[in-house]
């Protein structure tokens, strides 16, 4: 029994959500300026230059401006549900960051079952597309919100049939344990193949190229966004850096050794650098996939997932087992 | 629309323009839909119409020329080509021999530009962003030199009847040069970049097939035509100017679809280059500008020139009536046929596949609604 | 029909009126006067030679509307210009079923003149508003032009013997 | 840790005043979009419920089966079968209303009647959270046979499904 008012646990999670909020916020920054200077780079143009040294500070201009747009409700549109709809797609983006582990004492709570945790509030996302797509009142956004959910459904299958393999290994759901699993040996190296479907995988549940049929721009405008601008359209924006962000961090965590890394001083926080370099990495090649691929049509994405995805990561699972049992 | 008998309670109208970043310009297809199935298409034209034909009546013979240059805006100068020919084959005039070309120079890097432009809209369609930026890079080079002797980027009012109405110059043809190499050097990236790209090949290979046949009732010219097997281009079916002075292959595929149209544009980009390099090699000596009386008055009667555009037939029909304008002036453009098939090929295709098809049609809106 | 003179022989035995004229002044090869009851034959002729329809466009001239047919043909060259006269309703029968491409030429012919093409599908104005269908902008309001334009169409009979005068005129 | 004690209660009661305001969106709603998304508030507001009591694993399986699975597919198909338009449902009229009345109160009977019956055995107190490996023994020891045969059940739901989906036509022409 402590006297003070608030407990320190209390006090601790209250900071991790801070921080959390911040992460979201300074990675939404941070990936809207690599996108934009990768995608110059490999477009042999420079990219922002205008605002700041190397237009560093074009995002925040960016933001500002959004910020400040009218946010236009479309007369049609289910007036509340349009509302929501961005707030319900950012909310649980910040929830997963609370269970991260960045280094072995950056991490706001430890969970069991942090992994199933993260699984769980990230599925909120999906309906927020579909409110989105239905709120709007627009044939295009509803299309997208409907491509939105078969793809979702579909290659969340794979995901967590290759997230099982390493349950398998690791017999842990906490994802501190899964990184401390991995002290000499990274997954990747034991299960490349997993590796590659879960990668794959989360750029289609995060709705990036070539998978981002859900907005894609050429066919459906812009999808479950056409209708939202200014704020609504930012949350959207942010939300799916975050989503990017946290499943990064997931591959990064279930095959990359989380925070392992060549020693530094104060390990326990500042191997936190390993770790956000890696994300990042991961991030970098979602932003090069992008800027290199047409997109997928809606049949050879679901084919893709259901006809080799899916029996791979099944047949992965089975090898899994027998060789551990062996 | 009349072309469905019943409309069946399960389908949906899905309004596609006049303002969508497919249809490239102000055209609406208003699309029955089923699930994403597109069952029955049918473009609405007219958006952008400007009654050029009409104008024409009240213009004199070179003042409709600025007129002729706005409609496709791709392809200005082989609408001024087929403009100031039409006009000479009427009144019997003969442009001087350096005249026609350079006629043929600038047309060629008209159509390059085109072509150029098209490849990274088709990639851009399918979603692919960084190639139009390349083909920008390229298409750029054309329009800085098309610039400095036309005096435009883009609506180029460079041709008169009996010549063209400034010379080239030894910079001009150097800056070709350069720019031929440099295209030579740019098409294997293209081939790695686009042609051979797995997810780029799935999605137009056997999108939007038809036949010889099939373009034939539809009246389909230009490489849409020839991705189906037909050798037929204009500056070798009817040779016009001074077309038959070069060395330059037809380029046909069999495959009839989306894929082989796009094959027949890439490949053309290289003809063009080996007409260009000719054309610069035996440029001849001489005036750029025959001699024209100032006011001219075109006998009665009427005659066709047809012409090669980037997009494929494009046609002038000219009746004068001796006076000082047109009595009729019929165009017939190529994008208007050529997208007088959609109805026919994207019935029960995928929503993705007709921007796949739209792109490959190579469609130009202003040209179509005139 | 593999050749120009199989399709002079065959619009020939039509019947058609067919003319072979100069290339290099007019454009095309061959200039043939209809019937408007021989439209759809002679259309089906075309179709069964492999040719194209180039386009479909009408000429306001004194007796009545003119609506010209050009095809061209992907074997060898041969350009065809058709020439109808619309009958006493300012219609003509439709070839958008032989030729599908027709479809929106003939729309467009009637959007710019009001020629009715008796059987089209869906006659309804293509380029301009539908609340524009009275409008016919390429008809010459302008007696003067029709009467002027009358003795074109005369002219171009006559120029069967002789051949059509080159060059312009020098100007004021 | 008063505190805790205080914190704990108001987050319960907030999420028993959750769950009633998703259910009164439920059944008040004259859209059915707006229905399934009040159910959806609802079940956040059970597995708010779940983790209070001590079982974050069933707490985020409700979150991820009936938040992300089953309210998805329930929109999903409201979207599918109800098109763009948005007209509201009717308000029950007279027979409905009674029918929808009485079914109510025999679901509410029969639900009182079993709370009321039950012998309700103490929870055991318990330290951390083993409701997953409990879950785990006894879905593959003791409850082995029951848990296949329901996977083999929705088997064939979802094979019946596709089967009636895609009866009526080929929609895509080859």
């Amino acid at each position: 029994m402590t006297d003070s008012f608030l407990p320190p646990e209390l006090l601790r999670i209250l900071f991790a959500a801070i921080c959390a909020i911040v992460v979201v916020f300074g990675n939404a920054l941070v990936m809207g300026y690599l996108e934009r200077k990768f995608a110059g780079r490999f477009q042999r143009r420079p990219g922002p230059m205008e605002v700041g040294w190397q237009g560093l500070l074009q995002l925040a201009v960016d933001g500002v401006k959004l910020v400040g747009k009218q946010l236009v409700i479309p007369r049609q549109a289910d007036k509340v549900l349009y509302r929501i709809a961005p707030i319900v797609s950012f909310a649980p983006a910040v929830l997963p960051l609370l269970v991260i582990p960045f280094s072995p004492k950056l991490q706001g709570r430890d969970f069991d079952i942090g992994l199933i945790f993260i699984l769980a509030v990230v599925a909120i996302n999906v309906l927020a597309i579909l409110i989105a797509g239905w709120g709007s009142n627009n044939k295009y956004s509803l299309l997208g919100a409907m491509r939105s959910v078969a793809q979702n459904v579909a290659y969340e299958i794979p995901m967590l049939l290759t997230l099982l393999s390493v349950i398998l290994v690791t017999n842990t759901f906490s994802l501190k344990g899964i990184v401390a699993a991995q002290e000499g040996l990274w997954f990747i190296l034991v299960m490349p193949v997993a590796f590659l479907i879960f990668f794959v995988a989360t750029v289609a549940e995060t709705n990036r190229a070539p998978f981002d049929l859900p907005e894609a721009e050429s066919e459906l405008t812009a999808g479950f966004m056409t209708e939202f601008s200014g704020m609504g359209f930012s949350l959207f924006f942010m939300a799916e850096y975050t989503y990017m962000f946290i499943a990064c961090s997931l591959t990064v965590i279930l095959f990359l050794g989380g925070w392992h890394g060549p020693p530094l001083p104060y390990a326990e926080y500042t191997s936190a650098l390993w770790f956000f370099l890696k994300v990042y990495f991961l991030l970098i090649v979602m932003i090069w996939i992008r800027w290199t691929f047409p997109r997928v049509r809606f049949d050879q994405l679901l084919n893709f997932c259901w006809k080799y995805l899916v029996p791979f990561s099944l047949v992965h699972l089975l090898v899994t087992a027998v060789v551990l049992k062996i | 629309m009349s072309t469905t008998p019943e409309f069946r309670e399960h389908r949906y109208v899905l309004n596609m323009g006049p303002q969508h970043p497919s249809t490239h310009g102000v055209l609406r297809v208003i699309l029955e839909m089923e699930g994403e199935y597109v069952m029955d298409p049918q473009p609405v034209l007219g958006y952008g119409h400007r009654m050029h034909e009409k104008m024409a009546e009240s213009r004199s013979w070179p003042g409709f020329l600025p007129n002729a240059a706005r409609m496709d805006y791709l392809a200005s100068l082989i609408y001024n080509h087929g403009y100031v020919g039409v006009v000479e084959r009427l009144a019997g005039i003969e442009a001087t021999p350096r005249a026609e070309y350079i006629r043929v120079i600038t047309s060629e890097l008209n159509r390059l530009q085109s072509h150029l432009l098209w490849l990274g809209v088709l990639v851009l369609d399918l979603g692919a962003f960084t190639p139009i930026m390349y083909t920008f890079e390229d298409r750029e080079k054309i329009l800085d030199i098309l610039e400095d002797v036309t005096g435009s980027r883009l609506t180029y009012c460079y041709m008169r009847v009996g010549g063209v109405v400034r010379d080239i110059d030894d910079k001009f043809i150097e800056r070709t040069r350069e720019y031929i190499k440099w295209q030579r050097s740019r098409m294997p990236m293209y081939d790695k970049l686009v042609t051979g790209n797995i997810i780029f090949r799935k999605r137009v290979e056997g999108i939007g097939e038809f036949t010889p046949d099939l373009a034939r009732r539809y009246g389909l010219t230009g490489p849409v035509l020839r991705g189906t097997g037909v050798a037929y281009d204009i500056r070798r079916a009817e040779p016009y100017s001074v077309y038959p002075d070069f060395d330059f292959e037809i380029p046909t595929e069999t495959g009839g679809d989306c894929l082989a149209a796009y094959l027949v544009r890439v490949r053309e980009i290289e003809q063009s280059l080996r007409i260009l390099e000719q054309a610069l090699d035996r440029l001849p000596e001489g005036p750029f500008l025959a001699k024209v009386p100032k006011k001219i008055k075109l006998p009665a009667g009427d005659a066709t020139y047809a012409v090669e555009s980037p997009r494929g037939e494009l046609v002038y029909h000219l009746t004068a009536d001796g006076s000082e304008v047109p009595y009729r002036m019929k165009i017939r453009v190529p994008s208007f046929s050529n997208l007088s098939i959609l109805p026919e090929v994207c019935r029960g295709m995928l929503l993705s596949d007709l921007c796949a098809c739209m792109g490959s049609l190579d469609l130009v809106i202003p040209e179509i609604d005139r | 029909m593999e050749s120009r003179d199989s399709v002079i022989a065959a619009l020939q035995s039509l019947p058609a009126q067919v003319r072979e004229v100069d290339f290099r002044q007019r454009g095309y090869h061959l200039e043939v006067w209809l019937e408007p009851e021989r439209l759809r034959p002679f259309a089906e002729l075309l179709r069964g030679g492999d040719f194209y329809l180039s386009f479909v466009s009408g000429l306001h001239v004194k007796p009545a509307l003119e609506v010209s047919y050009q095809f061209a043909n992907h074997a060898f060259a041969c350009r065809i210009l058709a020439r109808v006269i619309v009958d006493a309703e300012h219609s003509l029968p439709t070839i958008s079923d032989i030729f599908q491409g027709a479809d929106w030429h003939e729309r467009e012919t009637k959007d710019f003149f009001g020629v009715v093409f008796r059987g089209h599908p869906n006659l309804k104005p293509l380029l301009l508003a539908e609340d524009m269908e009275d409008l016919k902008p390429l008809l010459k309001k302008d007696e003067r032009l029709k009467d002027r334009a009358a003795v074109t169409r005369a002219e171009a009979d006559v120029a069967e013997k002789t051949p059509a005068p080159a060059g312009g005129e020098e100007g004021a | 840790m008063i505190v805790y004690r205080y914190l704990a209660e108001c987050i319960f009661f907030g999420f028993i005043a959750l769950i009633f305001f998703g259910g009164l969106l439920t059944v008040r709603a004259r859209l059915l979009m707006h229905a399934v998304l009040g159910l959806a508030v609802a079940f956040i507001g059970v597995a708010g419920l779940f983790f209070h009591l001590g079982s974050p694993f069933m707490a985020m399986m409700q979150v991820l089966i009936y938040v992300g699975a089953v309210c998805v597919m329930l929109v999903f198909g409201v979207m599918v079968g109800q098109a763009p338009t948005r007209t509201g449902q009717p308000r029950l009229t007279g027979h409905n209303r009674q029918l929808a009345a009485g079914s109510c109160g025999l679901g509410f009977v029969l639900l009182t009647a079993t709370l009321v019956r039950t012998r309700w055995a103490a929870a055991a107190e318990r330290v951390g959270d083993f409701s997953m490996q409990h879950l785990g023994e006894s879905f593959l020891h003791r409850f082995v046979l029951a848990f296949e045969l329901i996977s083999v059940i929705l088997l064939i739901a979802i094979l019946g499904a596709i089967i009636i989906a895609r009866s009526p036509e080929e929609k895509t022409p080859s």
